[in-house]
């Protein structure tokens, strides 16, 4: 019997279809095809939530033998987290965007890049391959380029694209490289298959395992917005707020911290992998959070939010504690729901009042009702404030860090100092725009119903699970924690847990949370502080390393591709002569056998020194002509030679076309200036010795292969069979008419080319229209 | 008369790329024809050479009586100089035409298709 | 150029010099010869023709112009080369005849090929020398 | 049996060339017949193809001599695999090119030359002689110095200077090369030379023959330090030549290189770290360069270089997992390139520049057409499952198994400006409005052009863009052939077997 | 026609004499050849009369031979005595020659003397400007040149 | 008989061939050496190749030398005098001892028509 | 003394010694004429040396270089003269 993991195939290919069913042109703005599109996140969800308990299942439904990847899918408690997450949030915003699009131009296309990118998260979170895992990887980082650049004829937008398509494409592609070290080492790239704990030791004990785990990391680290690279994410705020809602609350920016609990059992165990998720995990949750503080755009808030929710899951994940393991699993959940909401919460607020900046809005309370409550429920939960769910992932987090050992004390402060700033933040959203006078924006209503009951029910689930976390313990939350550990794991989620130094903690964060946001003032002023403090900033950092990057290519491609025939050509020699030397060098002997020479003849010695002089007549003469008369002489001498070394036919054509070349000079010179006279300059010298080196070469390589006996065999076999079988007796005119006529026929295609090149060079005049094609 | 040869080898290409390496497109082209001159002699002295003994089979006889020189090398400097030939002949023109549209002979002055 | 002794001569050249080529073209299987050097002496000829004549004087001369003369000879080329693929031997196998005839000795596809080797050398070399010749 | 399939694919352009060079001044009738003639040719390559993929290595004795002393055609998996991608991206850009060559150059020879080039190349492919590749290459290079001149531009003019000069100089350097072999093997067939050069203990001098060929190649091939021919040049002809020279030419050094080398000298330690050295230094060095551009047609000039990289990469390694990565990744790169430069050209047909500060809002304008043009550029940049990502999987596992450092890295960073330098065109051709366009408009030939006519431009982008598609989805076809390949290649005795035990070869 | 017709055959001899070989054969292909030649490059050729001319051809050559050695003495004892005794001049010869042809080979025998060389034609063809290396007396010159060289040829010419 | 004729033929030849090298040498003007070195050379290389055609006694080569022999003397003075004329034109001076110029400004100077 | 060493050692010789003059002929110059005049006569002495050499050698073929010779050297007279009347007066 199938199981429901193979059927994972069917829903991919039926989002794909629906896809192009969106991408098809259509009339009318918001077409029925929009409309119906949020049935295929709740489709998939549905799916999700009835196909599959959180048990594993995997199956291998296509492979090669000559392909290292294969497509296979497995689904254990982790991965039907996020498919529910997906696609649960997926529908909710599909409605959501159904609303916010209302009237505008190209919904449809949105859609569609927002179903991919549902298809590519799916295909992320569903993989056990570690090839088809990098490549729907790659499809969220594209089809998230297009969604952060949907308003492509903003620069911030361009902008903002391409900075997070650097920074995810370049984590992705060094992730890869360690996907490839990593399967290489396993000698499997399928997931499933690495659990075995000899795998494991193999994997761990391999001399590139810390390479590749920093490989992976980096890719986990660029994707999921770890310090330093971290500043991609609030600039891709610029994308309509479903997208962000749907990418940095929910989804893609969990992509990296979905593959490190992904590979937690595998390579959790080690000292490279804990020091790494702690410290960055660390260093990102506590700095986001306070970079959060300073904003005033809700959605910018948001964004350094999430940053630092993502900083607490990698440093979580960094401690492989089992509670720190249950913390994760049920902060993953919790994020997902508090974040999407206030994010729709911030996009509705956009939408009806046309800012976002909580310095300017305030009084909406009235209006908005629902809006209200919502934010309050966010915040709520964002604030780890009993009885919301977020409450019960704050103590699981304390706890984990309390029972850290050795370094107990610093890692609970972090903890704390984040979440207080967190606190904060939460109120500055969901409370801030509400509270206080109405002041500016007229005739607000409540806008329409899917912009704000999406964000209402995911308001209302945090608050619900936190109320009875039994609904969520052993379905949801328990399987994660299996997946994350490697083994069973046992976890009770309760509000109460007795009075305990967690509950100080809890208490501290909250009291100290609500004094901050008392004493935070957003504006003009804060703003600038942050950003002047920003300019030491790791976004400043790496944007000097790239345009110093970018100053270094420029520079470098000027000197290479500097325009100068002559040093382009002194490159190529000086490189030849360099190689070739080293060879001469290292493997020739440098011995000549006189005896196998022959003798030298007066005439010899004659031609040879006309020829001598001519060449030298051509190197230095001030003349064009009589440079080309020298030359013409050298070929002649070439041709006497040839005649006294029993080749006449060589001979013969040698002469003739010399004198034809020579004749094809003098016709053109006429028409040409005077030889430039430049005086002697040291390029002379360099311009010799490149020379010199490469004649000296040639020189001493011929004479080398000449201390070689000469192999005969094929021209034996012209000889005898010349005039038996090809009934010819210049031996030479029967290679080229018949033993290599083959040669000849492309040679008299080359003349044919050529003089068509003559022809059309001197006589095409492209008219004006033709200029360029 | 080997040594003599592969000197005037060296020679030959040395020169060539002396002159490849001047401003001048003249002087260009006559390097790149003193180069393929070298080229064709180091294929004829490489096949090794022997005086007065041409391929050619003697009337009377069907095949060769006493020693040839080897027909090979011939064969293929013939190919090699005809396409030469081709190839000078189009660079010739081509720098005629330069001339003509460029205004000067002097390769350094043309780096426009070069610039960023 | 204006002189007539040389417009005489090459009067009388221009005969004896294609001439001169064909004989170099048809022997070259026996001697030293063949169609790359019989075609470049026709073209010689004809050059020499055009110098002393004027451009204009040859090509009425010629009928057609000179270029035209590399698609026929490649064409006799490739269908000697071709020929033997009819009778199912591989590309530009000797095919001959079984009798030799006068002067050229064998006669076989080889000889068409250097046939075609002598049309697409005069038409090259024309076609470059011509073409400089009439271009300012 | 006479295997004629193999010369077929070099015959039928030389007959289109001449039948299109009695047409001479007709430039309307060209046009047809080259169409058919590259379609037949097409055919031809694809029967060849499909014929070398059962595992045959189809050998023709030119002229019936039996190899070594005649001239002999071989057409393994990879010669039959380049003969059809050559042969179909010939004639994609001969549908292009016969809307966007104009009448003044195509009744100067620019469909005949077209022709010839092609045959050039294919004969290039199925070469089994090494002077006989020479002078294939010659054909190569006269006609693509022609086309690059055709029009007499200002432009082509200095950039053919430097690429006549520098093409020129590496024929010079090949022929030397051959002198030396020649010299000291007696022999110019290449199974003749593997036998011969193995048997051989003159390991020195051999390699001053590799070294040789090594640069005359790599000037071909564009490889660092020897690619700047290319940058200056490629940008000046029509597109439809950039597209066919961007797509091909270098590739025939590669090719060139691989044969060569795979058959005679790859065993040499020394050879084979050059070509790494070689090979991680063009794709930095040209990736930088693509990374400051702002022409097109030049980004893709200088990423030919960075990705010419890849295949030496893979050529320096030489095992099965390599070789397959390297002919995948030349593969992928002949329809890529040729469509990317076809692309450009369309881009100047739409927006009359080729200059990204001149350019913009295409992609509001003709979102399709931008769809198509954005699977074509993420192809380029190896975006999985897309074509260009496969060969680096396989390039990037083989390096893992030689423990080279280097070349993983090399590939990642190229990789990754490859990125930069696509999206750069992206964001400035697709996304940003057009910065001056009432300007523009009025250069604008697009709007000009009969309905027909666009299709025909566009017939061609669509083909290899589905071409690239279907080798990229269809990743495991393309590997088998790859692995085909791969063992003749690393197995030079079947070559030699083929070629010096053919059952014809016995006279 | 008839003219053509000799000249045909005279080419025909030319080739067979090139090749060698005297049969049938050879004949009628080289007649083939000739024809095939003169069809191609022939363009409005005088007719001629080749008979009764043999003779003053003989005598002709003969004085040439004489004229030849002659100058080629003078001009050898100067190249090779240190001192020079040449008086060179350029000097217009009027002319009673008047086609072409008879022009071209007066101008080519004075050519082929040494001392002397035909610099060039007025376009009227009344004059030959000729460069000689011993003038002691223009009209000396002229009358030796008038009376030697194109009174012998123009006997055998016309 | 025959060896006497060779030697005989083929050492005129070579004297005048050195006449006309000594005498291209050491005449003063270009002109003279043209007028020089034509005639010797020709007489030269027709004397040392009737020499070869003795040395051969055979038909075709014969023939093949008196085709060269008829081809030289028709092209030598044509060669002599185009390229006398030329010189001319460029303006290449006379020997100071001239005694005269009957061509001075007889040519027209665009058109190179001469009066 | 055979007629061979005759040749030999006689003939050639003295060809050589004028090749080697009129080369000098040839470097010295002055004008291009003086060098094309040279040329002419270096090929036409090359003819001589042609005819001895297949003398010398007993292969005939060489007068076949030789007629080329002579057809050369009269087109590079007649090519540089046109030049010349055709050129400008600068080089
Ligand atoms: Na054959
Ligand atoms: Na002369």
């Amino acid at each position: 019997m199938d199981s429901a993991v193979e059927k994972l195939p069917i829903l991919f290919l039926c989002i794909l279809l629906y896809i192009i069913v969106l991408a098809i042109p259509s009339v009318r703005k918001n077409g029925l095809r929009s409309k119906l599109s949020p049935l295929i996140p709740i489709g998939a969800f549905l799916f999700f939530l009835l196909g599959f308990d959180g048990n594993k299942q995997t199956a291998v439904l296509w492979s090669h033998d000559l392909l290292p990847t294969q497509l296979s899918f497995t689904i254990d408690g982790l991965g039907r987290l996020f498919a529910l997450l997906i696609t649960g949030i997926g529908s909710l915003i599909f409605i959501y965007a159904n609303g916010y699009m209302k009237g505008a131009k190209y919904t449809q296309r949105l859609q569609s890049f927002l179903l991919l990118f549902m298809l590519a998260m799916l295909g992320v979170v569903l993989s056990d391959d570690l090839i088809m895992l990098f490549i729907f990887w790659e499809l969220t980082s594209v089809s998230s380029f297009f969604l952060i650049g949907f308003k492509n004829e903003d620069e911030a937008s361009r902008k903002s694209a391409l900075q997070a398509i650097s920074i995810t494409g370049l984590g992705g592609l060094v992730m890869l490289g360690g996907f490839i070290i990593l399967g290489e080492i396993a000698g499997t790239y399928a997931i499933s298959e690495m659990h075995n704990p000899e795998t494991i030791a193999t994997i761990t004990s391999h001399a590139w395992f810390t390479p590749m785990l920093i490989f992976i990391l980096l890719g986990a680290f660029t994707k999921s917005a770890q310090f330093p690279f971290h500043f991609w994410l609030p600039g891709a705020m610029k994308a309509p707020t479903p997208v962000s809602a749907y990418l940095h609350s929910a989804t893609m920016v969990k992509a990296g911290v979905y593959l490190l609990a992904r590979f937690s059992p595998i390579l959790g165990d080690t000292p490279v992998w804990t020091i790494a998720l702690i410290s960055f995990g660390g260093v990102t949750m506590i700095y986001a959070a306070f970079q959060a503080l300073f904003r005033t755009d809700m959605k910018s808030i948001l964004a350094y939010t999430t940053v630092s929710a993502l900083g607490i899951m990698v440093f979580l994940l960094g401690m492989q504690s089992s509670d720190a393991i249950a913390a994760v699993s049920l902060f993953i959940l919790v994020h997902a729901l508090y974040k999407a909401a206030f994010f729709m919460l911030a996009g509705t607020i956009d939408h009806e009042t046309g800012t976002r900046d909580i310095s300017k809005l305030s009084g909406l309370k009235t209006a908005m009702m629902p809006l209200f409550v919502i934010g309050i429920l966010a915040a709520w939960s964002n604030g780890g404030v009993p009885p919301s769910v977020g409450f019960l992932g704050k103590d699981l987090i304390y706890e984990s860090t309390l029972a850290y050992p050795g370094l107990n004390y610093l890692l609970t402060g972090v903890s704390v100092g984040t979440n207080i700033m967190l606190f904060a933040a939460g109120l500055l959203v969901g409370w801030m725009p509400f509270r206080g006078k109405k002041i500016s924006h007229k005739n607000l209503q409540l806008p329409a119903p899917s912009l704000w009951v999406p964000a209402a029910v995911l308001a209302v689930l945090g608050m619900l699970f936190g109320l009875f976390p039994s609904l969520i313990n052993d379905s949801l939350i328990n399987p994660v924690a299996n997946s994350i550990s490697g083994q069973p794991e046992d976890i009770h989620l309760k509000l109460w847990h007795g009075l305990n130094t967690v509950l100080y903690l809890s208490l501290l964060t909250m009291g100290l949370g609500f004094l901050t946001y008392l004493v935070i003032r957003p504006g003009a002023g804060m703003l600038g502080f942050i950003e002047s403090a920003e300019r030491f900033g790791p976004r400043r950092i790496l944007h000097g390393i790239s345009h110093g990057f970018i100053g270094l290519s420029d520079w470098i491609t000027k000197i290479l591709q500097n325009g100068k025939l002559r040093i382009y050509l002194l490159v190529i020699l000086g490189f030849l002569v360099l190689i070739l030397g080293y060879v001469v060098l290292a493997e020739t002997t440098f011995t000549i056998d006189i005896d196998m020479l022959t003798n030298i003849t007066i005439y010899e010695v004659i031609i040879v020194g006309i020829l001598f002089i001519s060449v030298f007549l051509t190197l230095f003469s001030g003349s064009r002509l009589a440079a080309v008369a020298a030359m013409g002489v050298v070929g002649y001498t070439l041709c006497i030679i040839f005649v006294f070394y029993s080749a006449p036919d060589l001979a013969m054509t040698q002469f003739t076309i010399d004198t034809l070349t020579v004749i094809l000079f003098v016709l053109v010179l006429y028409r040409l200036p005077r030889f430039i006279r430049l005086d002697f300059s040291p390029r002379h010298i360099l311009d010799g010795l490149v020379a010199i080196a490469v004649g000296a070469l040639m020189t001493i390589i011929s004479l080398e292969v000449l201390q070689r006996m000469p192999e005969r065999e094929i021209s034996d076999y012209y000889a005898l069979n010349a005039y038996v079988l090809a009934k010819g007796k210049n031996v030479v005119n029967v290679i080229l008419v018949d033993f290599r006529g083959a040669d000849t026929m492309i040679e008299i295609v080359v003349l044919s080319i050529a003089a068509i090149g003559v022809y059309s060079l001197l006589k095409l005049r492209l008219r004006k229209n033709e200029k360029m094609e | 008369m080997e040594i003599l040869l592969a000197i005037t080898i060296g020679l030959l290409y040395a020169a060539g790329i002396f002159l490849i390496l001047r401003r001048s497109m003249v002087r260009l082209i006559i390097g790149l024809i003193l180069l393929g001159n070298g080229a064709n002699l180091l294929i004829f002295l490489l096949g090794r050479i022997s005086k007065g003994k041409p391929p050619i089979i003697p009337e009377d006889s069907k095949v060769f009586l006493d020693a040839y020189a080897d027909p090979i090398p011939q064969a293929l400097i013939l190919t090699a100089i005809v396409i030469s030939f081709g190839l000078q002949a189009y660079a010739i023109i081509l720098v005629k035409r330069a001339y003509r549209v460029v205004k000067t002979d002097d390769i350094e002055e043309m780096i426009t298709t070069d610039e960023i | 150029m204006n002189t007539i002794i040389l417009k005489t001569a090459s009067k009388y050249l221009l005969p004896l010099l294609l001439l001169f080529s064909i004989f170099v073209l048809l022997r070259g299987h026996y001697l030293p010869g063949g169609g790359f050097v019989g075609g470049l002496i026709a073209a010689i000829a004809f050059v020499l023709h055009a110098f002393a004549n004027g451009l204009p004087h040859t090509q009425r001369l010629m009928r057609i112009h000179p270029g035209f003369l590399m698609p026929f000879g490649l064409a006799i080329s490739a269908v000697s080369g071709m020929f033997p693929m009819l009778l199912n031997q591989p590309f530009m196998t000797g095919v001959w005849k079984k009798d030799p005839v006068p002067v050229i000795g064998s006669l076989g596809s080889a000889l068409f090929f250097d046939i075609g080797v002598y049309l697409v050398v005069i038409g090259a070399s024309l076609t470059i020398l011509f073409t400089i010749s009439e271009t300012r | 049996m006479i295997a004629h399939v193999v010369i077929w694919p070099i015959l039928l352009p030389l007959v289109s060339a001449i039948v299109l060079m009695f047409f001479w001044n007709q430039s309307k009738v060209q046009r047809y017949i080259t169409v058919a003639g590259h379609g037949i040719s097409l055919l031809a390559s694809f029967w060849l193809a499909l014929r070398t993929y059962s595992g045959d290595i189809i050998t023709l004795n030119s002229g019936s001599w039996p190899a070594p002393y005649g001239i002999v055609f071989v057409a393994d998996a990879l010669s039959g695999t380049l003969v059809l991608l050559a042969s179909l991206a010939a004639f994609c850009v001969s549908l292009f090119s016969v809307v966007s060559i104009g009448t003044g150059r195509a009744s100067f020879g620019f469909f005949p030359i077209l022709q010839f080039l092609l045959m050039g190349l294919n004969g290039s492919f199925l070469a089994g002689d090494i002077f006989n590749l020479y002078v294939w290459f010659e054909v190569i290079i006269i006609s693509s110095f022609v086309l690059i001149t055709l029009g007499s531009e200002r432009a082509q003019l200095e950039g053919a200077i430097k690429y006549v000069t520098m093409n020129l100089l590496a024929s010079i350097i090949f022929l030397t090369g051959i002198a030396i072999l020649y010299g000291l093997l007696g022999s110019l067939n290449l199974a003749d030379l593997s036998v011969k050069i193995a048997q051989s203990d003159d390991k020195g001098l051999i390699n001053t023959a590799a070294i040789l060929l090594l640069v005359g190649f790599g000037i071909k091939s564009a490889i660092f330090p020897m690619y700047f021919w290319l940058p200056a040049s490629y940008h000046t002809p029509p597109a439809a030549v950039s597209a066919i020279f961007g797509g091909l030419l270098t590739k025939v050094g590669v090719y060139a290189l691989i044969r060569v080398f795979s058959l005679l000298f790859i065993d040499d330690p020394f050879i084979r770290s050059t070509f790494i050295v070689l090979a991680v230094s063009s794709m930095i060095i040209g990736a930088m360069g693509a990374l400051v551009q702002q022409n097109i047609r030049k980004i893709f000039s200088f990423l030919i270089i960075s990705h010419i990289g890849f295949m030496i990469a893979g050529l320096g390694m030489f095992s099965t997992l390599a070789v397959i990565g390297m002919v995948f990744y030349l593969f992928h790169d002949i329809i890529v390139k040729t469509n990317a430069f076809m692309i450009s050209g369309l881009i100047f047909k739409l927006r009359g520049s080729f200059r990204l500060e001149n350019l913009g809002g295409l992609y509001n304008r003709y979102p399709y057409l931008s769809i198509m043009f954005a699977l074509a550029m993420f192809s380029l940049v190896g975006t999985p499952p897309l074509s260009g990502f496969w060969p680096k999987l396989f390039l990037l596992k083989a390096s893992f198994n030689e423990l080279n450092w280097w070349i993983i890295g090399g590939i990642i960073a190229a990789s990754f400006l490859t990125l930069i330098a696509v999206i750069k065109i992206w964001l400035s051709v697709f996304w940003r409005k057009h910065p001056n366009y009432v300007e523009a408009k009025k250069r604008i030939v697009w709007y000009d052009l009969p309905k027909i006519q666009k299709f025909t431009i566009l017939l061609p982008i669509a083909i290899l863009t589905v071409v690239s598609l279907y080798i990229g989805l269809n990743a495991a076809k393309i590997v088998e052939i790859c692995q085909l390949i791969a063992e003749q290649i690393t197995q030079p005795s079947l070559y030699i077997d083929a070629v010096l035990s053919n059952p014809e070869n016995q006279p | 026609m008839r003219s053509l017709f000799l000249m045909n055959i005279l080419l025909t001899l030319v080739w067979a004499a090139l090749t060698g070989k005297f049969d049938y054969g050879n004949f009628i292909f080289g007649f083939i050849i000739s024809y095939a030649v003169l069809w191609i490059i022939t363009r409005g050729t005088e007719r001629a009369k080749y008979f009764s001319r043999v003779p003053k051809i003989l005598i002709f050559i003969g004085f040439f031979v004489k004229e030849l050695i002659k100058a080629n003495i003078q001009v050898a004892y100067d190249v090779i005595t240190p001192t020079n005794h040449m008086k060179p001049a350029i000097v217009g010869i009027p002319l009673d020659a008047e086609t072409e042809l008879e022009i071209t080979l007066l101008a080519n025998f004075i050519t082929l003397t040494p001392g002397t060389l035909s610099m060039d034609v007025s376009d009227d063809k009344k004059t030959i400007y000729v460069h000689a290396m011993y003038v002691e007396d223009k009209q000396d010159f002229i009358d030796s040149i008038k009376n030697g060289f194109e009174r012998k040829l123009l006997d055998i010419l016309r | 008989m025959t060896d006497f004729w060779i030697v005989l033929l083929s050492s005129a030849g070579a004297l005048f061939i050195l006449l006309a090298a000594i005498g291209i040498l050491r005449m003063p003007d270009f002109y003279m050496r043209v007028s020089v070195t034509t005639k010797a050379a020709t007489l030269g290389v027709g004397l040392i190749l009737v020499a070869s055609a003795f040395a051969f006694k055979n038909f075709s080569v014969t023939s093949r030398v008196l085709a060269i022999l008829v081809f030289i003397l028709l092209t030598a003075p044509v060669g002599a005098h185009m390229i006398g004329r030329a010189a001319y034109f460029i303006g290449v001076n006379l020997w100071s001892k001239t005694k005269m110029d009957d061509l001075k400004d007889k040519y027209d100077k665009k058109s190179h028509k001469l009066k | 003394m055979s007629i061979n060493d005759y040749l030999y050692l006689i003939i050639l010789p003295i060809l050589s010694i004028s090749v080697f003059l009129v080369f000098v002929r040839f470097i010295i110059g002055p004008g291009i004429s003086d060098r094309v005049v040279a040329l002419d006569l270096l090929i036409t002495i090359g003819i001589g040396i042609m005819a001895i050499y297949a003398i010398v050698s007993d292969k005939a073929s060489f007068l076949d270089i030789a007629m080329i010779f002579a057809l050369i050297a009269f087109l590079g007279t007649i090519a540089f003269s046109y030049y010349l009347e055709k050129r400008r007066r600068d080089d």
